[in-house]
């Protein structure tokens, strides 16, 4: 089977993952989307490095994966931070960015 | 040799941060000291007008360059001809006494202090626009100007003076826009390298006739809305409603000269083709000006609109005179921009002597004064008569040049401006009817009389009105070799209206 | 002394400036110092005097160079004096009749607190009107001309704290502005024909100049003459400066203002003389204004008013004499003079009458002053018969050769400016003498409170001077055509031409004329009673009476429509100009509003936004590349 | 090639778990459902010739960062639950339609395109992974380095609490407790010998006087104290004798 249904798979995956972020208003469910995101990219990385016989495109993704979990990191440790300043994690709620 | 015009720009700037510096318990002198700075100004400017050479009155004096932003080609570049001298003696003249009339202005030395700066440092920025012979500086000081005058405006004033310093900006802002097109167009049109908006190097420049007109046109239209012609004037009478009318004094004497200066030096000097061409359609618009300020002037109650209608019905007498091209009408409205200085400046300061005591700028609001305070009356009357052109005071015979030197070109238009002269008297005497003859009022006690300070600050605007009035050989000398040039650069065209 | 003219002028200037920066110190001895200046003008005018009339007739004309007044440039102008025998004759009048004047108004302002700021203003007066007669340019003629009209206007609303006085005051000047719009068009077109508006440049250009040149400028003048000197249209002003202190409207009257548009005419002579159209509608407006003047007269109780009328109506006779040309300049001049001298008499004895009836104008309430007010009755007597042209009194010697040389001519003309110069006579002698029977003959109509008495020397000996003037002034100078002779280095020869009707002829019908309207003025008002309020009458005594309604035409034709005119204007203004700036603004304002909505604050909304964003950008890329 | 059953396989556990995001209410559904996915993938690299990166996918992902995600859940609280009606006007619909379109018009492009597969699959083995990381890639790798730590330290800083008052010492305590007019030491216990159940009988200070407050306030009003008089006459009666009462 051709490779390339990985990356169509991962196209899929990244739709789910783009729509977790609209959708959801729970923080942690919409950072998962994110999440979800990333990984779908990954997938789409090794599977082109398995279409051209380069290893670069795995060493991408391997970078693609720390930055995700040092991302991971923060973004978690600022949902805490917003979660002891007004104990709720819906993403509606903070609107100063209001115009 | 002395860089005296940088001096002159840094004199007041420095004063300007001396005061913002002063701590608190320090402030409680500090109109003296900015007394002090403004005489001293107005010293090096007559100095300056003494080491003035007359015979040269054409050329730029006291010149001095010092390279700025060589990338662009931006230097700062002062000297003044003849026209920038008067203008910088003027407003040397009328910064001290409007730091004067306001003496009595706020109680708070803080606030006191403020204003006391932000005067000095519009000082600053007249001086330096009037000297300016760099485009470049001239734009960049054009827009810094309304800094000081936004704060002045909206922070010192009337009611409504937040709305009416926000109408100033936008006003200003938008010509200053415009005007900033011209500059970059200019900028590509010119010599370039490192002096490139030096206007020396900006004359006689080969563009194409379209370029020239819409470059023409934009530094017009800034100036235009400066020295406010119909119908970009409506800012004026709000800001002059709402300002302290020191301020406004400032504003509509020295600073609005700022318009028809740069027509003057700027839009004819450089662009002399395009001025030809322009010239019927905007000597239409002065003339509109011209009635159409006066008729509304008489229409108003409010005393500083009124003189500020009254300014908008002089600078189209101004406008006309620089846009007829003859000699004598080019003299005679670059002499008006002087005696207009002098006339509605001592206007908006007697009119704010009149508020002073009685808090309001409504004319029903007065009667019957001049048996109780015969001098004053007597002073604003004169005054009165300045602004209407009476002979013997020095407006008279810049309008009367304008008139009769413009009067070849412009016949029709001239002859609907001598509308403006019968509309002149009748708001003139209106209002000194309105405010000082008729039956007594009670409370006669109350109002004062011309204070000593007061009188220093009317009547040395007097005295120099007559003598102009009488010698106006001592302005016109200076001012009839830039005159002649700038005639000379103009295509004549023999097409009358 | 010739070079010493300048102190004509200087010398009331000065004391003028003095008189008002002196303040409340110098109110005990300031009226002096204004009499002594005007009487310093007058002594250094004498000696001018008698130095020019000890030179020959053709170099008695002396240009006085004062100092460079605007240098450079296209228009060279220097401030100088042109001294010649018709300067001289103002000079002479100005300050001979204005130091009278000055010596009557010290007695007739003594209660009043200001006395000293009017002496200041009437010595800025004679200055005024001397620096305008004494002028060699246009331009500085016209700073004698705004000033004379600056001293009217601060004389008649003098006492301006009645509202209607200040509203005179602001009504002379701004009529005065209309005429001097026609003097700035004037300069405006000799400048641009002549390139010059100093009288010489001026006058030697003329010469060359088209018709229509001249004629443009003659009517400007005209314009200007007809301001200064209230003719018809722009008349309405002189009735309401009887809102002055009645020295004041002697001044005017006689001396100052309303002879300076004649003077303006004859002085344009070489103007004129190019411009035969202009001349004939001087005429023409001279003839009519004397008409309408003396119309007026006729139907006025107030005794002011009437006088006023009846100087409107003999300037008309000056100015139809200007209009002639060269054949009526002198007599123009020579009327003015003459009627300088029973004019102001007249206006005096006026003020004595009210001075000695608690300033009542109203002649229905006089009456019988005569025993009352003997000397002022004398004076009185001697100015009405030189108005009425009753020889030998002064009158009758200047008059008549206007209506003279009014018949002069070819065609229609004589006949209707002569016919209106003799009929002009006729109703001058009813109106005059009906003023004259009405004051001071018949029964006494005064009101309880009034008690006439005989107003003191300061009052009476200015009167009596100029009584003797009026008597024989006209005389002494008509001898040998003295006056005329004198006059013709500047008015020029004038060549002699027979009127169409025979000189005796006009004479006579002029005396019966004359006689009869003082014979019904005398059935009238001095033989029969006179009710103490006026009667109802025709609708032309009641247009008489209104001014010929100038006023209503005035108020429907300008002021409504002007009133009206601005508030329109300061409506649009605020509706349309400013609106139409607002209503950008705040178009932009709205914008940013809606736009600002779309910033809700909703992270996701944005996540939402950069989603379409990316994926239009996606298809535009892949749509472009595919 | 990759074989079709394996494919769908993976395809299956992670297409169907990672709905969850979308649907399910409790976000501990979706972290379970997501580690499920992770699983997935890594087993998709190793299939696809990349077996490091599955394993470091294993590892990271369902090992730690899903770790710390319920972590964090079980901070915030397990059971917060989301209500699904959406607030922002359109926003569910466009979302919907722009995620589902952006889906179907990849799938659409990348499934037109055809591309030469290599005949020589590369494996990425750990050996060789690591001599690409630390010989071409070094520099990359020390970057990430220093973005962890700071990723970290950031971490740390936002989620600390800092202390806004000085901390208070024993001293302070103490002084503060006595001026409230506290006993400057622990309240005498009541009772003296457990005679009684001890709760109702004061305590008695050096002097033998009983002191009040040591008994509870409640036992007071219920008017089950003994008076420590009693206690102390029985006390000093030399007839007393063990046993008495």
């Amino acid at each position: 089977m051709d490779p390339i249904n990985f990356v169509i798979l991962a196209s899929i995956l990244f739709a789910i993952g783009a729509a977790a972020v609209l959708l959801r208003r729970n923080a942690i469910i919409a950072f998962m989307g994110v999440e979800l995101m990333l990984n779908a990219a990954n997938l789409a990385l090794v599977a082109f490095s398995r279409m051209h016989g380069e290893i670069d495109g795995q060493i991408m993704a391997f970078f693609v994966l720390v930055v995700a979990a040092a991302e991971v990191v923060v973004g978690l440790a600022i949902i805490i931070a917003v979660f002891r300043a007004r104990q709720t994690i819906s993403l509606d709620e903070p609107a100063e960015l209001k115009g | 040799m002395f860089p005296i015009l940088t001096v002159m720009v840094a004199l007041p700037a420095v004063g300007a941060a001396v005061l913002w510096a002063l701590p608190s318990g320090a402030r409680e002198r500090v109109r003296e000291i900015a007394l002090g700075i403004t005489v001293l100004e107005l010293a090096l400017a007559v100095a300056l007008f003494v080491q003035f050479d007359t015979a040269a009155a054409g050329d730029i004096q006291f010149s001095e360059t010092y390279s700025w932003i060589p990338q662009i080609g931006a230097s700062w570049a002062l000297g003044v001809n003849g026209i920038g001298l008067l203008m910088v003696v003027l407003a040397a003249i009328l910064t001290p006494l409007a730091v004067l009339a306001g003496w009595w202005e706020d109680r708070d030395a803080d606030r006191r202090t403020r204003y006391l700066a932000l005067i000095l440092l519009s000082e600053a920025f007249m001086v330096g626009i009037f000297a300016a012979r760099d485009v470049f500086l001239f734009y960049v000081l054009f827009e810094a100007m309304l800094i000081p005058l936004y704060f002045l405006i909206g922070s010192f004033g009337g009611a409504q003076r937040r709305y009416a310093a926000v109408k100033f900006l936008l006003y200003s802002l938008v010509g200053g826009l415009i005007m900033l097109a011209g500059v970059v167009a200019l900028y590509f049109q010119g010599p370039g390298g490192d002096e490139a908006f030096l206007t020396d190097n900006l004359t006689d420049l080969s563009m194409s006739t379209s370029t020239e007109r819409l470059i023409f046109l934009a530094f017009f239209f800034a100036f235009a809305i400066k020295a406010p012609m119909v119908p970009v004037h409506t800012w004026l009478p709000t800001v002059a409603e709402n300002a302290r009318p020191g301020t406004t004094a400032l504003l509509v004497a020295v600073l609005d000269k700022i318009g028809t200066f740069g027509m003057l030096t700027l839009c004819v000097a450089l662009f002399p083709e395009a001025a030809a061409w322009a010239a019927p359609v905007i000597i239409v618009f002065a003339v509109i000006s011209v009635v159409y300020g006066g008729l509304l002037a008489i229409g108003q109650r409010n005393m500083l609109r009124l003189v500020s209608f009254t300014s908008v019905s002089h600078f189209g007498i101004m406008v006309l005179g620089i846009f007829a091209f003859t000699q004598t009408s080019v003299e005679g409205a670059a002499l008006y921009m002087f005696n207009h200085g002098l006339s509605t400046g001592a206007l908006f300061f007697a009119v704010g002597f009149l508020i002073h005591r009685r808090g309001t700028a409504d004319v029903t609001e007065y009667g019957g004064l001049q048996r109780v305070v015969p001098v004053f009356a007597g002073t604003f009357l004169v005054i009165g008569l300045s602004a209407l052109a009476l002979p013997g005071l020095s407006p008279f015979i810049s309008e009367i040049m304008v008139l009769v030197g413009a009067f070849s070109v412009a016949k029709a238009a001239v002859i609907v401006s001598t509308f403006g002269v019968v509309l002149a008297a009748l708001y003139v005497l209106l209002t000194y009817q309105k405010v000082f003859t008729g039956p007594v009022p009670e409370a006669r006690a109350s109002f004062r009389e011309l204070t000593r300070r007061e009188r220093v600050v009317l009547w040395p605007l007097i005295a120099l009105m007559l003598v102009l009035g009488f010698l106006p050989g001592i302005a016109i000398d200076t001012l009839s070799d830039p005159a002649a040039d700038i005639v000379a650069t103009v295509p004549v065209e023999e097409a009358g209206q | 002394m010739l070079d010493l003219t300048w102190l004509l002028i200087a010398v009331p200037l000065a004391s003028a400036a003095f008189l008002l920066l002196a303040g409340r110190r110098a109110d005990a001895w300031g009226h002096w110092v204004g009499v002594a200046a005007s009487g310093t003008a007058f002594l250094v005018g004498l000696g001018a005097l008698i130095q020019m009339l000890g030179e020959d007739a053709h170099h008695r004309e002396h240009a006085v160079h004062l100092f460079s007044w605007i240098p450079g440039g296209a228009l060279d102008l220097d401030a100088g004096l042109l001294v010649d025998p018709l300067s001289m004759t103002f000079v002479m009048l100005v300050t001979f009749v204005g130091t009278l004047i000055h010596v009557y108004s010290v007695a007739y302002m003594e209660h009043d607190p200001d006395r000293r700021r009017f002496f200041a203003y009437l010595n800025l007066f004679v200055a005024a009107m001397l620096l305008l007669v004494l002028a060699d340019s246009y331009l500085l003629l016209f700073v004698g001309w705004e000033g004379v009209g600056l001293a009217s206007y601060l004389l008649i609303g003098f006492w301006n704290h009645k509202p209607e006085y200040a509203t005179a005051a602001n009504k002379a000047f701004i009529v005065n502005r209309v005429g001097d719009m026609g003097l700035i068009i004037a300069m405006g077109l000799m400048f641009t024909y002549f390139g010059a508006l100093d009288f010489e440049g001026v006058f030697a250009a003329a010469d060359g100049a088209s018709t229509a040149q001249l004629t443009a400028i003659g009517l400007m003048l005209l314009v200007a003459a007809c301001g200064k000197s209230a003719q018809f249209p722009l008349q309405s002003w002189l009735g309401d400066a009887m809102a002055g202190p009645t020295p004041v409207s002697a001044l005017i009257h006689a001396a100052t203002m309303v002879t300076a548009g004649v003077y303006l005419i004859v002085r344009s002579a070489p103007i004129y003389a190019g411009a035969p159209a202009a001349q004939t509608t001087v005429a023409a407006i001279g003839a009519f204004t004397l008409i309408l003047g003396a119309v007026i007269g006729m139907a006025k109780d107030d005794i002011k008013k009437a006088l006023a009328a009846s100087t409107m109506s003999q300037i008309g006779y000056m100015m139809l004499a200007a209009g002639l040309g060269p054949v009526g300049y002198a007599f123009a001049i020579f009327h003015l003079v003459t009627h300088g001298f029973f004019k102001a008499g007249m206006f005096l004895g006026a003020g004595s009458v009210m001075h000695g009836m608690n300033d009542q104008v109203d002649m229905r309430r006089f009456g019988a002053l005569r025993t009352a007010m003997v000397t002022t009755w004398v004076t009185f007597g001697l100015g009405w018969l030189a108005i009425l042209g009753v020889p030998p009194f002064s009158g009758f010697w200047s008059k008549d050769k206007i209506i003279e040389a009014a018949f002069v001519g070819e065609g229609a003309q004589p006949w209707i400016l002569g016919g209106a110069a003799l009929i002009g006579a006729g109703l001058t002698a009813f109106y005059m003498s009906r003023l004259f029977f009405m004051t001071f003959h018949g029964k006494a109509r005064w009101t309880d409170d009034q008690h006439p008495h005989e107003s003191p020397a300061l009052m009476t000996v200015p009167m009596i001077i100029l009584a003797v003037g009026s008597a024989f002034l006209g005389l002494f100078l008509a001898l040998g055509d003295r006056f005329a002779t004198w006059l013709e280095p500047v008015t020029g020869h004038a060549e002699h031409h027979e009127p169409v009707l025979p000189i005796p002829v006009i004479m006579i019908a002029t005396l019966l004329l004359v006689a009869l309207g003082v014979w019904v003025a005398w059935r009238k008002y001095g033989a029969a009673d006179v009710p103490e309020t006026a009667p109802a009458a025709s609708l032309a005594t009641i247009a008489a009476r209104n001014d010929m309604f100038q006023d209503s035409v005035n108020r429907g034709v300008f002021e409504r429509p002007g009133t009206h005119l601005t508030r329109t204007l300061v409506y649009a203004d605020a509706a349309l100009v400013d609106g139409a700036v607002d209503k950008t603004a705040g178009g932009w304002a709205r914008t940013g509003e809606s736009v600002r909505k779309t910033q809700n604050g909703q992270v996701r909304s944005y996540a939402l936004t950069m989603l379409v964003g990316l994926v239009i950008v996606i298809l535009v890329v892949v749509q472009g590349g595919l | 090639m990759v074989n079709p059953v394996l494919f769908w396989i993976i395809a299956a556990i992670t297409v169907i778990p990672a709905f969850s995001l979308l649907f399910a209410r409790k976000a501990v559904h979706v972290a379970m459902s997501i580690v499920l996915v992770m699983v997935g993938l890594a087993a998709a690299y190793i299939t696809l010739g990349a077996p490091f990166l599955g394993m470091v996918q294993i590892v990271v992902y369902t090992g730690a960062v899903m770790m710390l995600f319920l972590f964090v859940l079980m901070l915030v609280g397990v059971d917060q639950r989301e209500d699904l009606k959406e607030t922002i006007k359109g926003q569910r619909w466009i979302g919907l339609f722009t995620a589902a379109g952006l889906g179907a018009f990849l799938v659409s492009v990348v499934g037109r395109v055809t591309v030469a597969v290599s005949d020589t699959p590369v494996q990425g083995d750990p050996d060789v992974v690591a001599v690409l990381l630390f010989e071409k890639y070094v520099l990359v790798i020390e970057v990430l380095g220093f973005l962890l730590i700071t990723a970290a330290v950031g971490a740390l800083v936002l989620t600390h609490t800092p202390r806004l008052k000085p901390r208070r010492t024993q001293l302070e305590v103490q002084r503060d407790r006595v001026l409230a007019g506290a006993d400057p030491v622990n309240k005498p216990m009541p009772g003296v010998y457990a005679r009684h159940n001890a709760l109702d009988v004061p305590a008695l200070d050096p002097e033998g006087q009983p002191i009040d407050h040591s008994v509870s306030r409640v036992l007071k009003i219920r008017n089950q104290t003994q008076e420590g008089v009693e206690f102390r006459a029985a006390l000093e009666d030399p007839s007393r004798k063990e046993g008495d009462r």
